[in-house]
């Protein structure tokens, strides 16, 4: 590998944003065939040196090339026309236009007079579709889909060209198992193509599965270049975080208080049906199930956000009706939303507005906004969770991803809930800090709050729940003790094929 | 698929849902009330209301693709304006009074080219300067029509050319001229939205910019594109209706802008970009124009009109929410 | 953002862009003709913008809760006619806050509209400015509204009075613009504008009352408007129907000089008011100058896309557009 | 007895051209209607244009369509009217132009014009100023300022024109420095003339094109303390410029009442059916009032 020309190489490059330092020098080559992958927590900079690779960011220093030839990336059309496609970490695509429409956004085939060749874009799409082994067709809306199909829209982005190198930026943040199978083998086909692929993600065992090389950037810096084949977690996260992680469940040492919430025959539309489980103090229950499966609108409708057709909440042993998420936060219920950008944060607002935002109300001195107040809640959880920001007037948009995770979290644990739900909370966090969320949400149910964790990743339930509701198609289908459960049995449950539903 | 089809019948449905009950309504309140013996439905009188609803409506028809980009336009009224000037002002000059009739396709270029002009001034300063549309717009709308007054100062700008009067006034086929401009112009334009790159490029802009500024899409040309588009579309409404009328005060086209973005807001086009058709927007206009005519039909007098038409038209979005809700268990957000 | 970090006349210059304008825009008038500075001059300016600049202060509200406000001109219109009315039927400390209740009730119809049933606030204001213009008409039968003893009233200090020296509707306009600008910016009902402007949805995942937020807007727009429209019937006792028509694109124009953005979540009170000044004082700056009204209107077309650009220049860090 | 009635009676259309911006036609609309329901013989078809073109002319349309027996129009533009006035004059249904007429090119097409006549009282105004600076005795040094109606307007065109054309005639040394629209809206004329005011000492009249704009000059030039030397003189009589007068801080007008004008358009369209003989420019007569002779007038109703 060592002897052929790099597909593509960076050099020196330098990127600042007022305030901050987001690449500091960073070299680091992809060969062709080869899958690299990039580590580092969130806002080291893998997104920004992406970015500068896609062409969307001008680099104050350094330089790129591609096959040896120095190249100046001024656009996102320039990088494409020179092989390089970009697999967004947010989502980037148009929502009411169709999925073959999404996948050839920017290069519709085309007919006389400027005609889109409609035939060509459906049967190219579907036929690409097809490789990917989706359940839905070129002429869906892609508003329609789920986002984890949307994402694997963006993945078919990359399979429509005869590129020389693809990035994916954190393509499985919001995948599940089935689809990211399909993934693995779409970018072995890149790779057995020649194509080079870099492939950034927190999770250590697709890194070990599917890369051939790791490097490491920490705070906008180089760490060096591993071979996957000669290292293994410790090294790499050693690397990443300048310690190793202790990443053994703390077993729960204390007790389990009175039931906190209760649910029973829950239904909402044909969202989900006949749901009933009990949340204990001091307890984490764990929501596990295929996308789609109606956990978060299960937790929308705890929170006020949904009316439910029929069935009762109960907290603390007395039945509640919730008509508002005001309502919900009045009896302790906090909710971390699945989607950030959309329904966590004010991208435009600074982190600590953001982080305080539910509780404004409370944050007064006379009829005025305590800046004391305010500011102390923001540091106290800007060093609990390590948030990576130049100050608390920075806006939440400039945060990386995962740091904006974070202030979300923040957000909700200030409020101080008896219940706390979270929506897949660590998707798109670095290893270090999920593990810190992991802890932390394990602290708090010591502490006596009651957790509903709702989750794709198997081994993120798995660590952290003592109980598991498995849920397919809007009905649940069994319960597990922490005890009890094995991953063979719960993947059993989630897809249906287990019949005998705990009552 | 089924449902979904079914869905989107419903929400492109609404303004000719609203568009029927507004033709019975009139019908038969027009039974009572009117003072003329005529039928409202009659079907002359619905052929002038095609003809009528022409000057806004082939406006409104390009606002509908700027506001699917994710633009507004609030310099077409004066856009309108000038090129009417342009247009009777130009068959004056000494060399075109003497090509005789040829003076008049002439006129009518050079007044489509104004407007053409004009949007692309709006089109360069969109892109080239990132200021957004609405204020470039806003500014220009006072700019223009700045233009108009400089022209000819504040005094009409006339020329009554007969030949040109009788080609406007013509029927063919039973409908006007300026029918047959909307209609055609509606056709081309659905034809754009629909079938071309360009036009899938816009909804790609409007629904959401950066990924189609990540995709390559070259975003600025594109807008360029667009306002030009909508410059000629309001040049060619002008054209077809200063040909008939002949004299153009520096007031008029005053307030099109608002018209026609209610009329494309009543067709559905949502103002924040990315969703859009021309044909409802055709209903919009439509929908307008029928108000108005059935308010003079039941002999409204003017502050009923006003109070009347400005109700209307929240009742209408009212209904259009009613008819898109997705039931009980939506998301109250 | 570029503006929040940066440090020195730099960084003033980013964040206050329209502040520059505005005195390059003043200097520039001075030089042209002196009298421009005289101090009759600009109070009579800061006077007449005053009813302009009252609405805009509302209105920024309702542009940075993610709406728009076309409705005002025309509200405004109601309220003066409403107000000179009911001067001489009930008088008027009574006819006052009958005037402001009777403007809020409308202002609280939008709200409901817009806030509670979701309603597009650019069609619905726009039916709205139509709607209240015949609500005016019908209530003044198309008659100019006079006083009848114009010399007998003390109706007259709102818009004629002064204040040690100092016009009262350049006093009312300052105090309601400290008053704001207070509730904007240290309130956390004003946090929760910026907040519902910026993402509603995540503003509502957070808690917020989202319509109850948006009717607040509205309410104190109409609240503004109401004032305007007595500082206007109060200056000349005595008013046509059509005396804030066309005012709503005025107004709209001086919130959006002053840099709030129209797709909610971004602006100040502080700024507005910059705007408003702006648009007052070039208006009479060309007018000082002898240029033709329609010279003025291309000159303000040209100030208003320089200052905006230059403005927005300043925060991305270049002068052309990075669009492709 | 419905279709026995409808033998003799009439049904005559008008289109207004902008009823919601000013007391006068809101005035003239009502007087209009009124006059019409007073006569058992003509129904009505009220239309306005809301001061746009299009619409009037389809309101022309409209009004050709349902075949009433005559059209009163109020022309939104003197000229782009006139093809709907043939094709109504064509449908054989006479035309009657109201308050201000169209261009000539047109009168074939009409029956009959009545109305004032706008340049005469841009003139008479003019001669109203003339009169009063010869008394003051400061007709060889006096100078002026004009506000004029809404740019693009008939009336507001013709008036400043008459008012432009006859004053130097009758003096010639006065000079008029400046002329600023004010749009018929007495707010906007108010803010012309505190820059007038601040950017001229010496101003000893004012011309406004109707008596809206010339009271908000006034209250200008009061709030200024400066109204004492200053000579205005407006048009189209409203009650406020009347009440104005009546307190010595108004000069003069011109006396026009929309209810004048109103009855004359419909009385001119029911001659014309009834077959009678109109002139065909028929002006009624728009008096000067002035301080003076104010005693003479009512005041205005509107
Ligand atoms: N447009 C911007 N303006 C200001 N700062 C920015 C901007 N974009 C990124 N940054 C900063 O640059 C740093 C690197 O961000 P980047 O998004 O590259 O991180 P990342 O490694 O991709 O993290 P994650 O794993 O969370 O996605 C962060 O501190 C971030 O706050
Ligand atoms: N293939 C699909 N086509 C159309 N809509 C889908 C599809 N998959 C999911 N949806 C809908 O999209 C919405 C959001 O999907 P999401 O992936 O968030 O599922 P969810 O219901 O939240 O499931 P969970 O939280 O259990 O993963 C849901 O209303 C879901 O019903
Ligand atoms: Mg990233
Ligand atoms: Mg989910």
């Amino acid at each position: 590998m060592t002897d052929q020309t790099p597909a593509l190489r960076l050099e020196g490059i330098v990127k600042t944003f007022p305030g901050v330092r987001a690449l500091d020098g960073v070299s680091f080559a992809v060969m062709p065939g080869e899958v690299h992958a990039l580590m580092g927590e969130n806002g080291a900079g893998k997104s920004t040196l992406m970015k500068v690779l896609g062409g969307i960011h001008q680099p104050n220093e350094g330089q790129i090339f591609i096959a040896e030839e120095p190249t100046v990336m001024t656009s996102p059309i320039e990088a494409k026309s020179k092989g390089v496609v970009f697999i967004h970490q947010e989502l980037s695509l148009a929502d009411e236009l169709t999925v073959a429409e999404n996948i050839f956004l920017g290069e519709l085939p085309r007919k006389s007079f400027g005609r889109v060749d409609w035939k060509t874009l459906y049967d190219q799409t579907n036929a690409i579709l097809k490789t990917l082994n989706v359940g839905f067709d070129a002429r869906t809306r892609v508003g329609d889909l789920s986002i984890a199909n949307q994402q694997m829209v963006e993945i078919a982005r990359a399979l429509t060209v005869d590129p020389r190198a693809v990035i994916f930026d954190e393509p499985t943040a919001s995948l599940t198992d089935a689809e990211k199978v399909v993934l693995f083998e779409v970018i072995a086909d890149l790779q057995s193509r020649g194509v080079g692929v870099i492939y950034i993600s927190h999770r250590m065992e697709e890194i070990f599965k599917i890369t051939d090389r790791i490097s490491v950037l920490r705070d906008g810096q180089y760490r060096g270049t591993l071979n996957t084949a000669e290292t293994n977690e410790e090294e790499v996260t050693q690397l990443m975080i300048g310690r190793t992680l202790d990443l053994s469940r703390s077993e729960s040492t204390h007790q389990m208080g009175d039931v906190a919430l209760e649910v029973r025959n829950l239904s909402c539309g044909d969202l989900f049906e006949d749901v009933s489980f009990t949340v204990r103090k001091g307890e984490v229950v764990g929501f596990y199930g295929l996308v789609g499966a109606g956990r978060t609108e299960i937790a929308e409708t705890l929170f006020g956000l949904r009316d439910p057709s029929s069935g009762t909440i109960m907290l603390d042993g007395e039945e509640v009706r919730i008509n508002s998420p005001a309502d919900a936060i009045k009896r302790g219920i906090s909710l971390v939303p699945e989607d950030r950008k959309a329904q966590g944060l004010i991208l435009g607002m600074n982190c600590r507005d953001n982080m305080t935002l539910p509780q404004v109300d409370d944050m007064t001195a006379g009829p005025f906004v305590s800046d004391g107040a305010e500011v102390a809640i923001f540091d106290q959880y800007r060093d609990k969770l390590d948030i990576r920001t130049p100050g608390w007037r920075q806006l939440v948009g400039n945060l990386s991803g995962g740091n904006q995770q974070k202030i979300v979290i923040g957000k909700w644990l200030s409020m101080h809930p008896e219940v706390l739900i979270v929506d897949e909370p660590t998707r798109g966090i670095d290893v270090g800090s999920k593990s810190e969320i992991h802890n932390l949400i394990r602290e708090l149910a010591a502490q006596g709050y009651a957790v509903i964790v709702i989750s794709s990743e198997m081994p993120e339930v798995l660590h952290v729940s003592d109980r598991i509701v498995a849920m397919f198609n809007g009905r649940v289908m069994r319960e597990f003790t922490a005890e009890e459960v094995t991953e063979d049995s719960l993947i059993q449950a989630i897809s249906g094929l287990e019949t005998d539903k705990v009552a | 698929m089924k449902k979904e089809t079914r869905a989107n019948l419903i929400k492109q449905g609404a303004i000719w849902a609203f568009i029927v009950v507004e033709l019975a309504f009139f019908s038969i309140a027009g039974e009572f009330l009117s003072v003329t013996e005529t039928a409202f439905m009659d079907f002359d009188n619905m052929l002038l209301l095609l003809k009528q609803s022409a000057p806004i409506g082939i406006i409104a028809l390009g606002m509908t693709i700027i506001m699917i980009n994710g633009n507004i336009d609030l310099s077409v009224g004066a856009t309108f304006a000038l090129a009417a000037i342009v247009l009777l002002d130009s068959m004056t000059w000494p060399f075109m009074a003497a090509i005789g009739d040829w003076a008049i396709p002439l006129a009518w270029g050079f007044a489509l080219l104004t407007g053409v002009v004009l949007g692309a001034i709006n089109g360069l300063i969109v892109w080239k300067t990132g200021v957004d549309a609405f204020i470039v717009t806003l500014g220009s709308m006072l700019g223009y029509r700045g233009l108009v007054f400089m022209y000819n100062g504040e005094q009409p700008t006339s020329h009554l050319n007969w030949t040109l009067v009788d080609f406007a006034e013509a029927q063919f086929l039973g409908l006007h001229t300026a029918t047959w401009f909307l209609l055609g112009a509606a056709l081309l334009l659905w034809l754009l939205m629909t079938k071309t790159v360009h036009g899938r490029n816009a909804y790609a802009i409007g629904n959401n910019r950066e990924a189609a500024v990540n995709a390559g899409i070259r975003v600025g040309p594109h807008f360029l594109w667009n306002f030009m588009l909508i410059g000629f579309l309001a040049a060619l409404s002008a054209v077809v209706f200063y040909s008939e009328s002949g004299s153009v005060n520096p007031n008029d086209g005053m307030l099109y802008e608002l018209w026609a973005i209610t009329a494309v807001v009543l067709g559905g086009t949502k103002l924040s970009g990315g969703y859009g058709s021309i044909i409802s927007t055709l209903g919009g206009v439509i929908a307008i124009q029928l108000l108005r005519k059935g308010l003079g039909h039941i002999g409204a007098d003017t502050e009923t009109v006003n109070l009347v038409i400005g109700l209307i038209l929240i009742a209408v979005l009212f209904l259009d929410r009613q008819l898109n809700r997705k039931g009980r268990e939506e998301l109250k957000t | 953002m570029a503006e929040l970090t940066k440090k020195g006349v730099a960084g003033f210059l980013a964040r206050q862009g329209i502040l520059v304008a505005f005195v390059v825009f003043m200097i520039v008038f001075a030089i042209a003709n002196p009298r421009f500075i005289d101090i009759d001059n600009i109070f009579g300016v800061i006077r007449s913008s005053a009813i302009l600049g009252v609405m805009a202060l509302g209105v920024t509200f309702v542009v940075i809760g993610g709406n728009l406000d076309l409705s005002v001109g025309s509200m405004m219109s109601f309220s003066t006619i409403v107000v000179l009315d009911l001067h001489d039927k009930i008088g008027p400390t009574l006819g006052i806050p009958v005037m402001f209740a009777m403007t809020m009730a409308l202002g609280a119809f939008i709200g409901f509209l817009v806030g509670y049933l979701k309603l597009n606030s650019l069609i619905v204001t726009l039916g709205m400015l139509s709607a209240i213009h015949g609500l005016t008409l019908t209530y003044s039968g198309g008659k100019n509204m006079d006083i009848a003893d114009k010399e007998g009233t003390w109706f007259g200090i709102f818009g004629q009075g002064s204040i040690a020296g100092v016009p009262v509707p350049i006093i009312m306009f300052a105090l309601l613009a400290i008053v704001l600008s207070i509730i904007l910016s240290r309130t956390p009902f004003g946090r929760k504008v910026y907040a519902v402007g910026g993402n509603g949805i995540a503003a509502t995942f957070s808690g917020i009352p989202r319509a109850r937020i948006v009717f607040m807007t509205y309410l104190m727009s109409s609240f503004c408007v109401a004032t305007a429209g007595l500082i206007q019937a109060s200056r000349s006792l005595g008013s046509q129907n059509t005396v804030g028509q066309g005012m709503e694109l005025e107004v709209l124009a001086a919130v959006i000089l002053g840099g709030a953005s129209l797709l909610g979540g971004a602006g100040t009170i502080f700024k507005t008011v910059i705007g408003v000044l702006i648009l007052g004082f070039i208006q009479n700056g060309l007018l000082l100058m002898g240029l033709a009204f329609y010279a003025q209107y291309v000159v303000t077309w040209i100030i208003i896309i320089l200052a905006v650009w230059l403005d927005i220049a300043a925060k991305r860090g270049r002068l052309w557009s990075p669009i492709a | 007895a419905f279709g026995e009635a409808h033998m003799d009676t009439y049904t005559i259309g008008i289109t207004q051209n902008n009823v919601g911006v000013d007391s006068y036609q809101t005035t003239y609309e009502q007087a209009f209607i009124a006059a019409a329901e007073a006569n058992d013989n003509v129904e009505v078809v009220v239309l306005d244009a809301g001061g746009d073109v299009a619409r009037q002319i389809a309101q022309m349309e409209d009004l050709i369509q349902q075949e009433v027996d005559a059209i009163i129009i109020w022309p939104t533009n003197g000229e782009a009217v006139i093809p709907a006035v043939r094709k109504a004059s064509q449908a054989d249904i006479p035309v009657i132009v109201t308050n201000s007429n169209i261009a000539e090119q047109g009168f074939d097409f009409v029956a009959s014009f009545s109305g004032p006549d706008n340049i005469t009282q841009g003139s008479r105004s003019a001669e109203i100023m003339c009169d009063r600076f010869k008394e003051l005795g400061i007709e060889d040094e006096a100078q002026i300022v004009q506000i004029s109606g809404q740019p693009g307007y008939t009336t507001a065109i013709e008036r400043a024109k008459g008012f432009e054309d006859r004053l130097p005639e009758v003096c010639p040394n006065v000079t008029l420095m400046e002329t600023q629209p004010g749009d018929w809206n007495r707010e906007k004329s108010q803010q012309v003339m505190e820059a007038f005011l601040v950017k001229y000492d010496d101003i000893d009249g004012v011309y406004a094109g109707d008596d809206n704009m010339g009271v908000g000059a006034l209250n200008a030039a009061k709030a200024a303390d400066r109204a004492e030397g200053i000579t205005f003189v407006g048009a189209t009589n409203f009650a406020v410029g009347y009440e104005a007068m009546a307190a010595g801080e108004y000069w003069g007008s011109i006396y026009q009442s929309p209810v004048d004008d109103a009855e004359a358009a419909l009385q001119t369209a029911i001659d014309i059916l009834n077959g009678e003989d109109v002139p065909f420019l028929n002006y009624f007569d728009t008096p000067k009032i002035t301080q003076d002779n104010m005693d003479e007038f009512e005041k205005p109703v509107f």
